[in-house]
């Protein structure tokens, strides 16, 4: 019952999430969502608070276990890897907790990640983000909310991803390193790098993205290409609630 | 709007913070005037939330004086200070995740009075369950349905929400929010807008916000700060037309640069 | 020489033992975030294992390397079969596993050896003493020290100096994010696990000619590794070794200044240090 | 379990550091209990009942023992602080212990009327190690002491510090240390720096172990003499290995070659069974149940006031030779041995461990142990 | 669960204890270990501190109730105060350092001072006798005047004294936890840091904690000074400490009947292990392995399930759905 409004789904999808279902305890978080993501494009994910996007993301990262579906990756079923195999294979995923290591300085932060085949190393993040450079010998847990972010996001990087997954990379950062971030983001897709973003700022998304996903109660219930829902004001009132019109 | 006559409720005076060698803060002189939002806002790491932790006393200043509603808490705990009429929202969510919604923002009500706590005799029914103002808040932020739940089970949008609603339970004089928007749902901003502006009647609004939507629209007063000094402070429009500013922290604001 | 000056050299051997008693202990720590109940229980194996190899002729060299060898394989089946099991519960069941294979180690010991003690001798090559002027110490404990002081060497590359290192710290804040990163922390946690529990092996079988085999050591020697720790802040290698030079060094003063409080003055050492700084004396604030 | 059966109590520690004692207490009293098998004319049994080596457990199983099983007589109580509880017990159970506990307490000022115990207090066990050593050795003039800082230490102590004063012998030094102290080289280096001609060792068990391999590993033997006055025998040699044990001066309270018939049946009983040599938990728990069975029989009933009648002032051939249960304290009075260890290559088996140098009896009058059994 | 449920199944099994067991004195020991785990888990469950230093007011009451009566011979009422009070106050001295500690810190220097506290009591020899600890210490009957109300010389007698004082701290506590300061301390379990910046003073909950907890294990360890007739010097070692956590850590935490059900489950596991096999620590540290590795919520948990297992379905998929529909927010 997805409604689908011109687009057009990637002959060999990178990423294929097909009718996967999750569930927290008892509450059945997803139950079935599929999506695509192919190489070098970008989608986004988003959908109102709890709709279940980091659920979605967590599942395929393979933090949580889907208890129906499956996830393709490449030709690989990834549903029964551990999170450390899926990673492997070039899943990187930046949690919306930011997941900055409080014990290690900033620089071993992003040595940790550090994998030789990136075309990001230590001196290209910290080019994209001078702060850090500054403060490269502090402990993580000592860094501003903004700072975590950046770092997340540059250890990401070097840790050499295929598909990389943001979960609200731009939260709580400033405008001036929003712009940063989202010309990064277009750096790092023009790289070949796919990416499934989810992000609340609208205008981030509709600057960056290829196509769009709207969920809804853990079920995806809506795609279109970014022309057609940059269009679509209908739906973004429907679904996002958006009081454009 | 009448905020220049407003009487100051709050006042910094040469606050510094040093973590070690590090200054965080290098001597910030802030005042918030009555029943106004006064947003500060910079880039990251310019030491806004520092500045927080000194003003409500979860850290303590290494220098400087803040004097609340007459009277100097400057080496006050942050405890003492929610009762002269402090309280804030964390920027990173902290809420008692295995209680729940309701039981967390009755904790946040009595913490005002925070004598009850120790009352090791009566259960919190009746008057100390504090209904009203926790159904308040569960309305207002539109969590009336999540109340029985624990508030770790909550998407983080709805902990955000939460987080705000902890400094609503307070009844504040003054209510610090840090970042409350960071983590809504796109369709929340608005209301959350309009929430926040709604304070001002009854309480004075210290904003830490990274989206100039809210900022421009709501703040009677903007202080802005960079590597730990403030380096501009006015009304929206002057700020925005700030040229420092704007190289330092605002750039061509594709985030509420419509507003 | 003046006698505190003999026993602060003393001291010194006395503490490079306990470092290598109390350096597993806090690195499990600092990885797990637990307190390894059952630390004191591989130290018993070690020097149980030691003294079973050298009655059937092995040299005490061959054990020194075999029985930590196998301890650190017992440590990693442990941690494979029981710990990793408990990491997401709350911290008393880590208490209360750690402590539960502690009792079994330890009964099986006795089950296996006997409730007396028994002896293991010094190696022939090391037997006797060293005579400065006044200054008399065992060759043996001369020993002791150079080798702990190589060892600890080492392990300082290993845990400062390697990824591994980085590793084991972040997996101790979140071992989510650290698989995120795509390393294979239960690896990891394994592979410390097993080198903690060798570290304290080792210990065992260097203590052993020193004060024998006997069932109930693991509990004595888990007391003096947790002061150790503590005092020299948990999770923290270079701790380990301050805490356990430290605690040496005033055990062997105190048992000439005031041998009473000896024991006392340890553990008001250890408060002392907690209050005026809680994370120890190099430990990192957590 | 027969009805007309009398259950012996053995509380002991089974579990716990002190195991090893109750494992061999328990074999002790199981070998005399089958030599009798009964007791005027009733079937004889015994309960082990495990102290943990806590006191409050130890009382419990007492008071449960006597209330539940009707378990009047014990024989067992290692440790001394769960001995003093249990007597204490024992006598308001209206029952008996008979004990090898060390404490001079329990003989002394806590002593009462149902309690008694076999082995030699402190101030024997110095006398009958301490003065026939400096007999031995005219020329050891300077003596160290290293001791552990409670009541039973200082026991010990002061009367070795008595005979020094005596003999004229000087006193050089003393290291207390606390009851959980393994590490000794501290103490060592102390007693090397005093120059002493004798070391003294008066603690016990694991402790003196510990204290002597380390004073072994500093070359201390070869240097002076070295006497252990409160050695466990058998077992803490065992433990120790001959090697250690080579030169080394030992006290003890029981030593498997005495001469005398008792022991010889012991020994051949012990290696009939267990195909081993009898060491001094076993042989302590064995003596006192056989001292509980003969004060029935000689009583003729299972009364608690007639069986105290009948040990006190009781006579027998024990197994260190001729003793006897003085009335006054209810102490035993017999034989404290003097040890040298021996090379390995002089042992003629593998039990072979010491020769006996000197035996003999010192005990404090009764009015000076404090005890006052009303 | 009804409001007064807890309080009547402690009642249930205070009266069910001596129709099904032989010894009035294991049945007063278990109460007696279910007071100290029920204070210890005031701390661990509804604080969220992991202390070690248990032992310390166990010891302190045993001390205190055995000088009173044998050498002050104060009435045993006013003895069983005293060490209620001492228990009280020795937790407030601990807490009071201690607390300015959190997590692994807090707990090491509990084990810190239950360890000084341990050579303090083995040297003051005057006060604690010592390594031998205080002996003959009595146990009077409860009377007024002359007139003898409650004789406590048989074991089942004193275990009636017993278990009345155990229900009526049972009730306490469990009005104590549902109380405002009682829902509080778990706010201060949950996030100190927020409880601290939402008005609390948290030293003075934990503390107030503390004394609550001190003075129930006070209580505990008088009572069993009284039954044995001794103050040990292994009351207060770290073994003690360790025992009593184990306890209140096996039975569940945060809830006041897990602890009762945790004593009872060690102490009687206990008891009757140790007349089977002379190594039967071994199977206590196989029993300690597989409730850390199967029962998180130890053995309430574990009873709960049971009965949700018994207990009639009803509406489990309603229940679900509800979650669901509170998921997406309106
Ligand atoms: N405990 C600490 N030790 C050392 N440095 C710290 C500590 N806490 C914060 N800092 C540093 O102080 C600076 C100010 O931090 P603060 O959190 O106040 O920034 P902020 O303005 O709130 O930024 P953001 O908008 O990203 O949240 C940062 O550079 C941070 O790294
Ligand atoms: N740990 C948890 N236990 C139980 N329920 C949870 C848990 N985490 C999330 N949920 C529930 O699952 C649903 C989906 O959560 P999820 O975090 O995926 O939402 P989201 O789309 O990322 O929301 P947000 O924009 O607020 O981050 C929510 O209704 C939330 O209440
Ligand atoms: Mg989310
Ligand atoms: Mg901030």
């Amino acid at each position: 019952m997805t409604a689908r409004i011109g687009s057009q789904r990637p002959r060999h999808p990178l990423l294929a999430v097909d009718a996967v279902h999750a569930h927290y305890g008892k509450s059945h978080v997803l139950q079935g969502v599929s999506l695509q993501v192919a190489d070098g494009e970008l989608v986004t994910l988003l959908g109102r608070n709890g709709a279940g996007k980091t659920t979605t993301l967590k599942t395929i990262a393979g933090v949580m276990p889907p208890s129906q579906g499956r996830v393709r990756f490449g030709d690989e079923e990834l549903s029964r890897l551990a999170t450390h195999q899926v990673a492997k294979r070039g899943i990187c995923l930046v949690p919306e907790h930011r997941g900055v290591f409080k014990l290690l300085t900033v620089e071993e932060n992003l040595l940790l990640g550090q994998r030789k085949n990136s075309p990001w190393q230590l001196a290209d993040v910290y080019r994209i983000f001078p702060r850090l450079k500054e403060r490269r010998n502090n402990g993580g847990g000592q860094l501003s909310g903004g700072e975590q972010k950046m770092l997340a996001i540059g250890r990401a990087l070097m840790n050499a991803p295929r598909l990389l997954m943001l979960d609200e990379p731009v939260e709580g950062l400033a405008p001036v390193i929003v712009e940063e971030i989202v010309a990064q983001l277009k750096v790092i897709r023009a790289a070949g790098v796919a990416i499934l973003l989810v992000e609340q700022n609208l205008e981030v998304c509709t600057q960056l993205a290829d196509r769009h996903y709207i969920i809804e109660q853990g079920a995806i219930v809506h795609e279109a290409t970014n022309a057609a829902f940059l269009a679509d004001d209908e739906v973004k009132d429907r679904y996002l609630g958006v009081g454009i019109l | 709007m009448t905020s220049a006559a407003a009487p100051i409720l709050l006042e910094a005076r040469g606050v510094q913070k040093h973590y070690g060698k590090f200054v965080a803060l290098g001597g910030v002189d802030l005042q918030v005037r009555a029943n106004t939002v006064h947003s500060v806002i910079g880039p990251n790491g310019a030491g806004k939330t520092t500045l927080f932790h000194m003003l409500t006393g979860n850290k303590t200043v290494s220098g400087g004086k803040i004097v609340f509603d007459g009277h100097d808490v400057t080496h006050e705990p942050d405890h003492r200070r929610v009762r002269r009429g402090m309280a804030r929202s964390f920027q990173v969510t902290s809420l008692f995740p295995t209680l729940t919604v309701r039981e967390n923002l009755r904790l946040a009500a009595q913490g005002v009075a925070p004598a009850g706590a120790h009352d090791p005799w009566h259960p919190p029914f009746g008057r100390r369950a504090r209904a009203e103002v926790v159904h308040g808040v569960l309305k207002r932020l539109g969590l009336e349905r999540l109340s029985d739940t624990p508030s770790s089970n909550l998407s983080h949008g709805q902990q955000r929400r939460l987080e705000v609603g902890m400094a609503l339970a307070a009844r504040p004089k003054a209510i610090f929010l840090d970042e409350p928007t960071s983590g809504m749902g796109i369709d929340d901003l608005d209301e959350m807008k309009d929430l926040i502006q709604g304070l001002k009647e009854e309480h004075t609004v210290v904003l830490i916000e990274h989206n100039m939507n809210i900022v421009m629209n709501i703040s009677d007063t903007i202080t802005v700060m960079q590597q730990g000094r403030v380096i501009a402070e006015g009304k929206p429009d002057e700020i925005r037309s700030n040229a420092l500013v704007r190289a330092a922290y605002l750039g061509n604001m594709i985030t509420g640069g419509k507003a | 020489m003046s006698i505190y000056l003999l026993q602060t050299i003393n001291g010194i051997g006395i503490g490079m033992l306990y470092f290598l008693l109390a350096v597993g202990l806090s690195i499990v720590f600092g990885l797990l975030r637990f307190v390894n109940f059952a630390h004191g229980a591989f130290y018993l194996l070690g020097a149980y294992f030691c003294f079973q190899l050298t009655r059937w002729g092995v040299s005490f060299w061959a054990a020194l390397v075999l029985a930590p060898l196998a301890v650190g394989a017992l440590g990693w089946f442990t941690e494979k079969l029981v710990l990793r099991h408990v990491y997401a519960k709350a911290h008393e069941f880590h208490i209360l596993v750690t402590v539960g294979i502690a009792l079994v180690v330890q009964e099986l010991v006795i089950l296996q050896w006997g409730p007396l003690g028994d002896s293991v001798a010094v190696p022939e090559l090391l037997d006797g003493v060293v005579i400065w002027g006044s200054f008399i110490y065992p060759k043996y404990r001369l020993f002791v020290i150079g080798f702990t002081a190589a060892l600890a060497v080492l392990l300082w590359w290993v845990l400062e100096g390697t990824r591994l290192g980085s590793a084991v710290r972040a997996g101790s804040e979140s071992t989510e994010m650290v698989s995120l990163l795509g390393l294979n922390v239960y690896r990891i946690f394994s592979l410390v696990f097993a080198l903690g529990a060798a570290t304290a092996a080792l210990a065992g079988v260097l203590a052993a000619p020193i004060r024998g085999a006997e069932p109930f050591m693991g509990i004595e020697a888990l007391g003096v590794a947790f002061v150790i720790v503590v005092v020299g802040g948990m999770g923290s290698f270079s701790g380990a070794l301050v805490g356990g030079l430290l605690i040496g060094i005033i055990q062997s003063l105190m048992s000439t200044v005031w041998p009473e409080g000896a024991r006392l003055m340890i553990y008001v050492a250890m408060a002392a240090v907690l209050l005026l700084r809680p994370h120890g004396l190099l430990g990192r604030p957590a | 379990q027969a009805k007309d059966q009398i259950q012996l109590g053995c509380p002991v520690p089974m579990s716990g550091p002190f195991a090893a004692n109750g494992k061999f207490a328990d074999l002790g009293m199981r070998l005399a209990v089958e030599q009798y098998g009964k007791v005027l004319g009733r079937p004889l049994g015994y309960t082990v009942l495990d102290t943990e080596g806590k006191p409050a457990t130890a009382v419990r199983k007492v008071q449960e023992s006597a209330q539940q099983q009707g378990i009047r007589f014990f024989a067992g109580g290692i440790l001394s602080s769960e001995t003093l509880a249990m007597g204490k017990e024992a006598e308001k159970a209206g029952g008996v212990l008979i004990t090898t506990a060390g404490a001079d307490e329990i003989t002394g000022k806590d002593c009462n009327s149902a309690t008694f115990r076999w082995s030699v207090p402190t101030f024997g066990a110095i006398g009958q190690t301490v003065r026939p050593l400096i007999d031995l050795l005219p020329k050891a003039k300077r003596w160290y002491t290293i001791t552990p800082q409670y009541v039973f230490g200082d026991g010990l102590l002061s009367a070795a510090k008595d005979i020094f004063k005596e003999k004229g012998v000087e006193h050089v030094g003393n290291s207390y240390h606390s009851l959980n102290e393994k590490e000794f080289s501290g103490y060592l280096t102390n007693a090397i720096a005093a120059k002493p001609d004798v070391l003294l060792l008066l603690n016990f068990g694991a402790q003196s172990s510990d204290a002597l391999r380390q004073a072994i590993s500093f070359g201390m033997n070869k240097r002076m003499a070295i006497l252990v006055a409160w050695a466990s025998g058998l077992e803490q040699f065992e433990a120790l290995g001959a090697d250690t044990c080579d030169g080394i001066y030992f006290g003890a309270q029981y030593w498997h070659t005495v001469d005398s018939p008792l022991n010889r049946e012991l020994v051949k009983r012990t290696a009939d069974k267990f195909k081993s040599s009898p060491n001094y938990s076993l042989a302590g728990s064995y003596v006192c149940t056989r001292l509980l069975i003969e004060a029935i029989n000689k009583a003729g009933s299972v009364e608690q006031k007639a069986v105290v009648a009948a040990l006190e002032g009781m006579k027998y051939q024990g197994l260190t030779g001729d003793e006897e249960v003085r009335k006054g304290d209810h102490q035993v009075i017999k034989d404290y041995y003097l040890l040298k260890g021996k090379a390995k290559a002089k042992m003629a088996n593998k039990d072979d461990f010491v020769d006996v140098l000197s035996s003999g009896k010192s005990f404090l009058p009764v009015n000076q142990t404090g005890c006052t059994l009303g | 669960m009804s409001k007064h449920s807890h309080t009547l199944l402690a009642l249930a099994i205070v009266l069910a204890m001596p129709l099904t067991m032989q010894s009035g004195l294991l049945a007063s020991e278990v109460l007696i270990f279910a007071l100290a785990a029920m204070g210890c888990n005031l701390l661990l469950g509804y604080t969220g501190l992991l202390s070690f230093g248990q032992g310390i007011f166990f010891g302190l009451g045993s001390y205190c109730i055995g000088i009173l009566l044998t050498r002050w011979q104060l009435p045993m009422p006013l003895a069983l105060l005293a060490a209620v009070a001492i228990g009280a106050a020795g937790a407030a001295i601990v807490g009071w350092v201690s607390i300015r500690q959190r997590g692994t810190y807090f707990v090491m220097l509990t084990l810190a001072f239950s360890q000084m506290f341990y050579f303090v009591a083995y040297s003051a020899t005057d006060l604690t006798g010592g390594d031998n600890g205080l002996l003959d210490i009595p146990r009077p009957p409860l009377q007024v005047g002359d007139t003898v109300l409650w004789s406590l010389a048989t074991p089942w007698h004193y275990y009636a004294f017993v278990a009345a004082l155990f229900l009526l701290s049972f009730w306490l506590l469990r009005r104590i936890c549902d109380s405002v300061f009682g829902r509080t301390l778990l706010a201060v379990r949950d996030n100190e840091e927020r409880a601290g910046a939402v008005g609390y003073n948290l030293r003075l909950l934990k503390l107030q904690a503390f004394v609550i907890s001190g003075a129930v294990t006070g209580l505990a360890s008088a009572l069993q000074a009284m039954m044995t007739g001794i103050a040990p010097l292994s009351n207060a070692e770290f073994h003690t400490s360790e025992m009593i956590l184990v306890m209140a850590v096996i039975g569940g935490k945060g809830n006041l009947l897990a602890s009762v059900l945790g004593a009872a489950f060690y102490v009687l596991l206990g008891d009757w292990l140790s007349t089977l096999w002379p190594r039967w620590l071994l199977l206590l540290g196989v029993v300690l392995m597989v409730v850390s590795l199967g029962m998180q919520r130890g053995l309430w948990g574990l009873l709960e399930d049971g009965w949700a297992l018994v207990r009639p379905k009803k509406g489990d998929a309603a229940a679900a759905a509800a979650t669901r529909a509170e998921g997406g927010r309106a």
